[in-house]
């Protein structure tokens, strides 16, 4: 789907259910990544939402950008809350007092904090139990609402505001991104995707398929921060791209179990391409590079090996 | 003249202090934040509508000629769209010029 | 030829033409439709006219090759005028004692004469012989008095009459009202109020509007329209000029078919013609209007019957139909206010403005005024076009007129309204004809084609014959329409196989209205009709190829051997 | 003459206007010996005309009035029309195909002879009917065909 | 402004505002598979039937093209109204039953399968790529050929779609993956339409840009330099 | 009318959920509440009970789940304890800011540490500034009864604000007693099915819970004030529709035998029952002008109802089940200290807290608590409070 680009752009669904002026920074990722979520889904969905930036600048009160029914409780529960709208709806239904015409998808949405730190356990559980909703991470990869912090999906080597780089400590983050999409496969739920609105095509395919798919899916989508990461608004988009490029953040999904890559390049971007835009990158030396580029090129063969080991399985 | 959200009594609001309006953000302009505005040439313009797809504020609109306008209540100007665009029909210019 | 700028230069021109041709003078009219050129008169004139060259008497009396005369059966067809002797079947072998007994003795020849089955007896004149005698050839009957190459010929038993009286005597919306009073309705199948469409049109400002004339006979069976084309064209040309004054039209469009070269050919004569004497052109008759006709050749697609299909034809686009939610009198070619008659339509315009209102409700019923045009075809004996007031019934037609069955077999049904009409039985043929009745009866009145079937026809084959016709002719868009008579045909081969079961005549039943109110245009809106006709009046037939797997005509070939 | 030249002329008499295009490829089929449209030609007619190929292709395969492939000096139109068929046509159909070797909407191979089902030729009444060179024949019977392509070989 | 009332619930439109149209804006569904918003209505697929009413007039109709020019009331999951789409989807997956979303469909309206004999075709001639293509790409590079149960949608002469930029947008739009697009090594490949495509690559990065055709086409088009797509977005801009 | 039927007290509470109908249960199990959460499972399971058991992994979630839940516009059950409690906390505050109807039976439990699975009100004391209406049961009957009652209260459309009922754990959780069940349909007509003001659906969409800004954050919580005080009167109203149905009379502050009373014992849940005994004692056999009050509504705190109670009354001591660490009362006490101090003839309020962590309360402990209070208040004694039984 992703080889697709001009025109396909324009036939997109034309329906915004994520109305403008919301408050979000100059080139926010996230928001874009939420706007082809919403676009793919129309009207007929509801969001549990975190808290975290999506939250905060799409409800400023008396304003909301969400045209469709939204919730937020706290931070670290959207999925908890979620997987209650979708129980609720169901048994409503199933008793009359709710539309039946139509699918209702329930969708949790969070940062990569709510997400992978104090979130884990909400999303543990619900994805555990099975109910049938669409949990979508926008991972920017720190704490950008309340200023930048570190979670525990920010990148090696990447600085932070709580893992700066510093005289005594120059990597700034020391850990190595939590792999939170291989912990909701581990969950054994139908479907898992990576995603990147860089890829608004695949992305959205991917949101269809989620929705579309009985029980829980995953998607954890990427998306470039340019305050947080110290990058030029303009280059949020062209930033996912390439960190898709280099195999930095490869585009796959797991289907029942089968992996499968689903954007690919003949040609690879080496890493630096992908540090070099960002400031938070800056500080970084040539070892650690190399370092980081043997990261990476580890990591996407440990992947290419699994999507071939889950092929096998599955013949 | 209905009161100002800000000038209500508490018991003025909605259940749960709630919004209802769905997407009554559009009422807050986000333009203001804008230094530079994104500004197209139409002769090189391909219509292929890139730049719709991939503004984060959903403030570029289709015109009636398959080219696209740009919401400059809503647009901040964030250069995504002339990165973005296909021929580099779209370019920033400074706010005020 | 100078121009005719008003009123009274084309009435001296009327004149003139009127005495050039004595009504009392001696004249062979001889058919040459195309059911009597097949029939080898051609020849049959060229023999003619060499004799009486021979015999001295080129001068005094003329050949006159005239349009259709109706009666196809029995052609090739000569009237002597002004006695009106009908000779039938006329062969080269027979010229010679036609000029030499009849046209220089005034004997008749009996063997060429009608002979009447019933009474034994040679019928001599032609508006005596059944066949002519329960007509009313309003339309018509002019075929057999004019050359259609000749505009004089059509001035001189009226012609533009009806023009001059309502450009020079009438302003648009008198024609209107006239035109609505008579209750005119659509010819082509629909019958929908001709000065309601018109109207609608005239409602519509604009300065471009138009007329068009669908003269895409696609029906099968039936060839009134063509005949009408082919031997009177100037009534269709001054019909479309009456309407196009009308409602403010500046150009009229013929859409032909293409397999209709000679009305082509005459058509594009008449309007020549027209042009030359100052009849279509700007400043018509002084009158101020301007109007031109233009010929449309067609690509040969039943589905461009279908006046959107149509329209987009004449653009120049594949004639496929458009939803028709917006009237075309609103919006039609170009998508200006257009308003599309038939053929047969237009012929009766003129007639109406001569003769008035009242004089044209008189004939026919209530509901449907006038005269309709039928083609008379199958298994019958006397096949051809006739002409008959509204509400006659069908038994006068078929049994009267037509002569009853060929080979005096039993009949079994008629077959109207063209491929999307209904087969009606016997028990229905006292049902006087009219848009309504036939509407009633699961059929339609179409174009006029109607078709005789004896009892050596099977029922479900003709069936599966209109919805073959149908399928091949579908321009496809539509699901219902492409999908569905496809599987409709799928079921009736499966039915006249002999493999069919009573879940499939179930499905049938259960697929006709969905294909009727989900196709777009009337193509698909009207095809399960054929099955839903043969199913109502002869649902035991299919009963009997799908349970005794039999066939009970003997057509069915999968079923014969049993 | 070149298929440029050939939908140019065509193209100027119906006033180089697209609306006409069904008028020009009727023009340009009479005018090919085989009355048929030859890929070259249609081209060069959307070309001169400034359409897409694609409508030109269109058009021509949805009219049953052209043909994409050439046709038999002489076509055989064998009328199918109700009237027709109630007489016996598919009967002479089958004949006819059988007499020149070749199926309905087939050309012989010497170029010589098509057949063409058609819906109804108008003339009802002498049915079962067929059409060759705009000659009219009548109340077929299968054995009167060997005659009557006889006079055409 | 014109009153209307569909499932129950009352809106205000627009005159001319489709039905289908009026409902999508009340978060009303009706299935079409031939309908894009930004293309002309169409009306092939005919799943789109709903069953109107004004009074004691009362009919089955396509919502996608019919325009709302009078009160009207609008049932779309009459028993009338799902009867007929339950048929017309029998029809379509007895054509085509490879299709996910005509599945998904064909289930809604509890098909389990057709009556009709399965015939395996992929395409259901619903013309969105050939409108896209038409109406939205301008490359006319395909076309609906022949007419009744022949109609295809080929590229013209039914050889290589030589207009085809490979953009996609049919494959887009396709509502039964009919369409697909390849990568197979340095060309871009759509079968359906015999379309095979060699793609040009980024002259820094060496990440592929789009197919050379349609570079050149976009070259063309909008006047740009010889070396526009030399380098890929990114490095345009990276690379300053 | 229904017959009586000795059964556990959390049984008859699931009973009192089924009747209720409700539509949705979100529960993580916590001793004492146990009983409870299984029961429901069992009858959701056996199809005698249509809803969604979400069996959830932490009671944080447990309430996310309600609120998603109630918000979809589902009647919403769930019942914790203690530390189960605790974890709740956040959202605890949430779900009555967000105005969701969300039902809770608390089986009161000792918070740690040192952990300890007895009875005591440690854990509901600890959320009372989180907006819930919190009502005490005395017995089998009364649990069975506030449970019913409590969806109707929640669920007005004047109210929408959720609601606790607590029983004491064990002592009241796990003992078997008498009870009057109802009849479904009689059930049905008093608590038709939840019809929510506002519900998460796609026809009419909402956003619950957007950021509050400095200029409404005060209005906001003046607002959930404003209606939780206002839904004494709704109580009331609940409680007499109730009594005239099913004959069961109930108030908001309960007196026992304080006719003529100059001192009273105030007492809130199961040992209410051991007090009476006391007083019934105290009275008949030492003929004391002794009576006892219960507090069966807790919040919102019914200041008019106590003070009606005060006339001639010179003593009230006060019995807790929780410490107000480093305050100036027990919980209990300090309110109603608070709540007496601006009026005429205030008595005196002595504060004791006893029954910490399971220790049973007997009936010489109160009939202790009775002099012990009345001769603090002859000698007008400061205190903070007393801890009853403790050793020193």
């Amino acid at each position: 789907m992703e080889n697709l680009n001009v025109y396909a752009a324009k036939l997109a669904p034309q329906q915004e259910s994520l109305a403008p002026g919301h408050r979000a920074c100059q080139g926010c990722a996230e928001l874009l990544a939420v706007r082809l979520v919403a676009k793919t889904l129309g009207r007929d969905y509801i969001i549990a939402n975190a808290t975290g930036c999506l939250e905060i600048v799409t409800s400023s009160f008396p304003h909301s950008a969400w045209q469709v029914p939204w919730i937020h409780v706290a931070f670290e529960n959207a999925a908890a809350v979620a997987s209650g709208v979708e129980a609720g709806i169901k048994v409503l239904q199933r008793k009359g007092r709710y539309p039946v015409d139509r699918k209702i998808t329930i969708i949790a949405q969070a940062g990569d904090g709510g997400t992978v730190d104090i979130g884990l356990q909400a999303l543990s559980g619900a994805l555990e139990r099975g109910h049938d909703m669409v949990y979508i991470c926008y991972d920017n990869e720190a704490y950008m609402n309340t200023g930048v912090q570190r979670s525990s999906s920010t990148p090696y080597g990447a600085t932070t505001t709580t893992s700066p780089a510093g005289k005594a400590d120059p990597l700034g983050q020391h850990t190595m991104k939590k792999n939170i999409v291989e912990i909701a496969a581990a969950h054994n739920i139908p479907y898992v995707a990576t995603a990147s609105p860089s890829y608004p095509f695949d992305l959205m395919q991917k949101v269809r398929k989620a929705a579309d798919t009985p029980g829980p899916a995953y998607i954890h989508c990427f998306v470039p921060c340019p305050t947080g990461w110290r990058m030029a608004p303009n280059l949020a988009v062209s930033i996912g791209r390439i960190a898709v490029e280099s195999k930095v953040f490869p585009l796959y999904e797991i289907e029942n179990g089968e992996y499968k890559m689903t954007v690919t390049h003949k040609n690879h971007r080496p890493v630096i391409d992908y540090l070099k835009p960002q400031g938070r990158f800056r500080h970084l030396s040539e070892a650690n590079i190399a370092e980081i580029q043997q990261q990476v090129d580890k990591s996407y063969d440990r992947l290419l090996k699994k999507v071939k080991m889950s092929q096998i399985e599955l013949d | 003249m209905t009161k100002k959200f800000n000038e209500k009594a508490w018991h003025e609001y909605e259940l749960g202090f709630m919004v209802s309006r769905p997407g009554c953000s559009a009422e807050y302009r986000t333009g203001d934040w804008r230094s530079q505005r994104p500004q197209t040439n139409k002769a090189k313009c391909i219509k292929c509508g890139v730049c719709y797809l991939v503004c984060p504020e959903g403030a570029i609109v289709l015109a009636a000629d398959g080219s696209y306008d740009f919401d400059l209540e809503h647009c901040k100007g964030c250069g995504i769209c002339a990165t973005e665009c296909w021929t580099g029909c779209i370019s920033m210019v400074e706010e005020g010029e | 030829m100078k121009k005719i700028e008003n009123a009274a230069q084309l009435e001296a021109y009327r004149s003139q033409c009127a005495a050039e041709r004595d009504p009392d003078r001696a004249m062979i009219a001889v058919c040459t439709g195309t059911g009597c050129q097949a029939h080898g008169c051609d020849k049959v004139v060229d023999l003619m006219r060499a004799e009486l060259k021979s015999a001295g008497l080129a001068d005094k009396v003329e050949v006159k090759t005239t349009g259709c005369h109706g009666y196809c059966e029995k052609g090739p067809l000569a009237v002597v005028r002004p006695e009106g002797i009908l000779y039938q079947r006329v062969k080269e072998k027979n010229v010679a004692d036609i000029v030499s007994q009849t046209i220089a003795k005034g004997e008749v020849l009996d063997k060429l004469l009608f002979f009447d089955p019933t009474t034994k007896e040679r019928i001599k004149l032609e508006k005596d012989v059944p066949f002519y005698k329960l007509q009313e050839r309003l339309v018509f009957g002019d075929n057999g008095y004019i050359d259609p190459t000749s505009i004089e010929d059509y001035l001189a038993i009226g012609g533009y009459k009806a023009l001059q009286k309502a450009l020079t005597e009438m302003t648009p919306d008198q024609v209107l009202a006239e035109v609505s009073e008579a209750g005119l309705r659509g010819r082509g199948g629909g019958g929908f109020a001709t000065g309601r469409k018109w109207e609608s049109a005239k409602k519509v400002a604009g300065e471009i509007k138009y007329v068009i004339c669908n003269a895409d006979e696609g029906d099968p069976g039936a060839y009134m329209d063509r005949s009408l084309l082919e031997g009177n064209p100037h009534a269709i040309v001054e019909g479309m000029m009456i309407g196009a004054f009308t409602i403010g039209a500046t150009d009229g469009y013929v859409y032909v078919r293409n397999e209709y070269p000679q009305a082509v050919r005459n058509l594009q004569c008449a309007i020549n013609r027209a042009r030359e004497l100052g009849l279509l052109g700007d400043n018509i008759l002084g009158s101020g209007f301007n109007f031109d006709i233009h010929i449309s050749k067609g690509g040969g697609a039943f589905v461009c019957g279908e006046s959107s299909a149509l329209i987009a034809s004449i653009e120049g686009e594949v004639g496929e139909p458009r939803a028709k939610h917006i009237h075309m009198a609103e919006s039609g070619l170009w998508g200006k206010p257009t308003v599309l008659n038939n053929v047969e339509t237009w012929a009766n315009v003129p007639l109406i403005i001569n003769r008035g209102a009242a004089w044209y409700r008189g004939i026919g019923t209530a509901g449907s005024t006038g005269t309709k045009i039928f083609s008379l075809v199958g298994k019958v004996k006397n096949t051809g076009l006739v002409e008959v007031p509204m509400g006659i019934s069908l038994r006068k037609i078929i049994f009267d007129i037509g002569g009853g069955i060929t080979k005096n077999r039993a009949f079994k049904a008629v077959q109207t309204g063209g491929p999307s009409g209904g087969c009606i039985p016997e028990a229905h043929l006292d049902m006087p004809v009219d848009f309504d009745a036939l509407t009633e009866l699961g059929s339609m009145m179409g174009s006029g084609g109607m078709i005789v079937m004896d009892d050596q026809t099977c029922m479900v084959d003709v069936a599966k014959y209109f919805v073959a016709f149908l399928k091949g002719e579908s321009c496809g868009k539509c699901t219902t329409c492409r999908e569905g008579l496809q599987r409709m045909h799928e079921i009736l081969v499966k039915i006249t196989e002999g493999k069919g079961t009573m879940a499939d005549l179930a499905l049938l039943e259960e697929m006709a209205p969905v294909i009727q109110q989900g196709s777009m245009c009337g193509l698909g809106k009207t095809a399960p009709n054929p099955v839903l006709s043969t199913l109502r009046y002869f649902r035991d037939e299919y009963l009997a190829h799908i349970n005794d797997k039999q066939c009970p005509a003997g057509v069915c070939k999968a079923l014969m051997a049993s | 003459m070149s298929a440029e030249r050939l939908s140019r002329e065509v193209a100027a008499l119906y006033d180089n206007n697209p609306a006409n295009i069904i008028a020009m490829l009727q023009e340009m089929q009479n005018r090919n010996k085989n009355r048929y449209l030859p890929r070259p030609e249609l081209e060069a007619l959307a070309a001169c005309l400034a359409v897409p190929v694609a409508k030109v292709y269109r058009i021509a395969t949805f009219f049953k009035a052209f043909n994409l492939e050439p046709k038999g000096e002489h076509m055989v139109s064998l009328c199918v029309g109700t009237a027709c068929h109630v007489r016996g046509a598919a009967k002479i159909l089958t004949a006819l195909e059988g007499e020149l070797g070749i199926a309905d909407g087939g050309t012989t191979s010497d170029l010589k002879f098509s057949i063409e089902t058609v819906n109804c030729v108008g003339a009802c009444a002498l049915g079962p009917v067929a059409v060759i060179n705009e000659e009219y024949f009548g109340e077929l019977e299968a054995e009167m065909l060997p005659e009557i392509l006889n006079r055409f070989r | 402004m014109i009153a209307i009332t569909i499932n129950g619930k009352k809106s205000e439109v627009e005159r001319g505002t489709t039905i289908l149209a009026a409902a999508a804006a009340l978060n009303i569904k009706i299935p079409t598979l031939c309908n894009h918003e930004l293309l002309e209505p169409y009306g092939a697929c005919r799943l789109c039937l709903v069953e109107i009413s004004d009074g004691d007039w009362s009919t089955v109709t396509t919502s996608c093209n019919y325009p709302i020019t009078r009160p009207l009331v609008v049932e779309t999951q009459s028993a009338a109204a799902v009867k007929a789409r339950r048929m017309v989807l029998e029809m379509l997956i007895a054509r085509c039953n490879t299709s996910p979303e005509l599945n998904r469909l064909a289930a809604e309206h509890g098909l389990e399968t057709s009556r009709f004999e399965l015939r395996y075709d992929d395409c259901i001639l619903c013309g969105q790529c050939e409108r896209v293509c038409r109406e939205v790409v301008g490359a006319n590079a395909i076309t609906f050929a022949q007419r009744g149960v022949d109609r295809v949608v080929v590229p013209p002469f039914g050889e290589e779609a030589e207009q085809c930029i490979g953009c996609g947008a049919c494959v887009y739009v396709c509502p039964t993956g009919a369409i697909q697009i390849q990568e197979d090594g340095d060309r871009k490949i759509i079968d359906r339409w015999s379309r095979v495509l060699d793609l040009k690559y980024c002259s820094a990065c060496g990440v592929e840009i789009a197919p050379v055709f349609q570079c050149d086409y976009f070259r063309k088009k909008a006047d740009l330099p010889e070396d526009f797509f030399d380098l890929c977005r990114d490095c345009r801009v990276t690379q300053r | 009318m229904a017959k009586r039927i000795g059964i556990e007290v959390s049984l008859a509470i699931s009973e009192a959920v089924r009747l209720a109908n409700v539509d949705a249960i979100a529960a993580y199990p916590i001793t004492p509440q146990t009983h409870i959460v299984e029961h429901l499972s069992e009858l959701v399971a056996s199809g005698e009970l249509d809803a969604a058991f979400i069996p959830v992994e932490s009671e944080h979630s447990a309430m996310s789940v309600c609120a998603g839940t109630s918000a979809a516009g589902a009647r919403t059950y769930t019942a914790t304890s203690s530390q189960g409690l605790a974890l709740m906390n956040e959202i605890l505050y949430i779900i009555p800011a967000l105005r969701l109807p969300v039902v809770m039976t608390i089986a009161n439990r000792a918070v740690s540490g040192p952990i300890s699975i007895w009875n005591d009100h440690s854990d509901i004391m600890g959320v009372r500034d989180t907006g819930w209406i919190a009502l005490f049961a005395e017995n089998g009957q009364e649990a069975f009864d506030l449970s019913l009652m409590a969806f109707k209260i929640a669920e007005d459309h004047r109210v929408l604000l959720p609601i606790s009922v607590n029983i004491d754990g064990f002592t009241l959780s796990h003992v078997i007693e008498p009870h009057e069940f109802l009849d479904q349909d009689e059930v049905d007509k008093f608590l038709p099915p939840y019809t929510p003001a506002v519900q998460l659906n796609p026809d009419a969409p909402v956003s619950m819970g957007t950021v509050g800004i400095p200029e409404i954050f005060s209005e906001a919580k003046k607002c959930q004030d404003e209606v939780l005080k206002g839904s004494e009167a709704v109580i009331k109203e609940v409680f007499a529709d109730f009594g005239e149905r099913f004959g069961r009379h109930y108030k908001v502050v309960e007196t026992y035998r304080s006719e003529g009373a100059e001192t009273l014992l105030l007492t809130m849940g199961s040992v209410g029952e051991t007090a009476m005994e006391a007083i019934d004692r105290l009275r008949d056999e030492e003929n004391r002008p002794v009576g006892l009050i219960r507090l069966r509504l807790w919040r919102p705190f019914p200041v008019e109802a106590l003070r009606a109670e005060m006339s001639g009354v010179k003593t009230l001591a006060v019995i807790d089940r929780a410490v107000s660490f480093g305050g100036t009362a027990g919980p209990v006490a300090g309110e109603i200290r608070s709540a007496l101090y601006s009026t005429d003839q205030a008595p005196y309020v002595a504060s004791f807290i006893a029954g910490l962590g399971g220790r049973d309360i007997t009936i010489s402990d109160f009939m202790a608590v009775v002099d012990q209070a009345e001769k603090m208040a002859a000698a007008n004694e400061i205190h903070q409070y007393k801890m009853i039984g403790v050793r020193e």
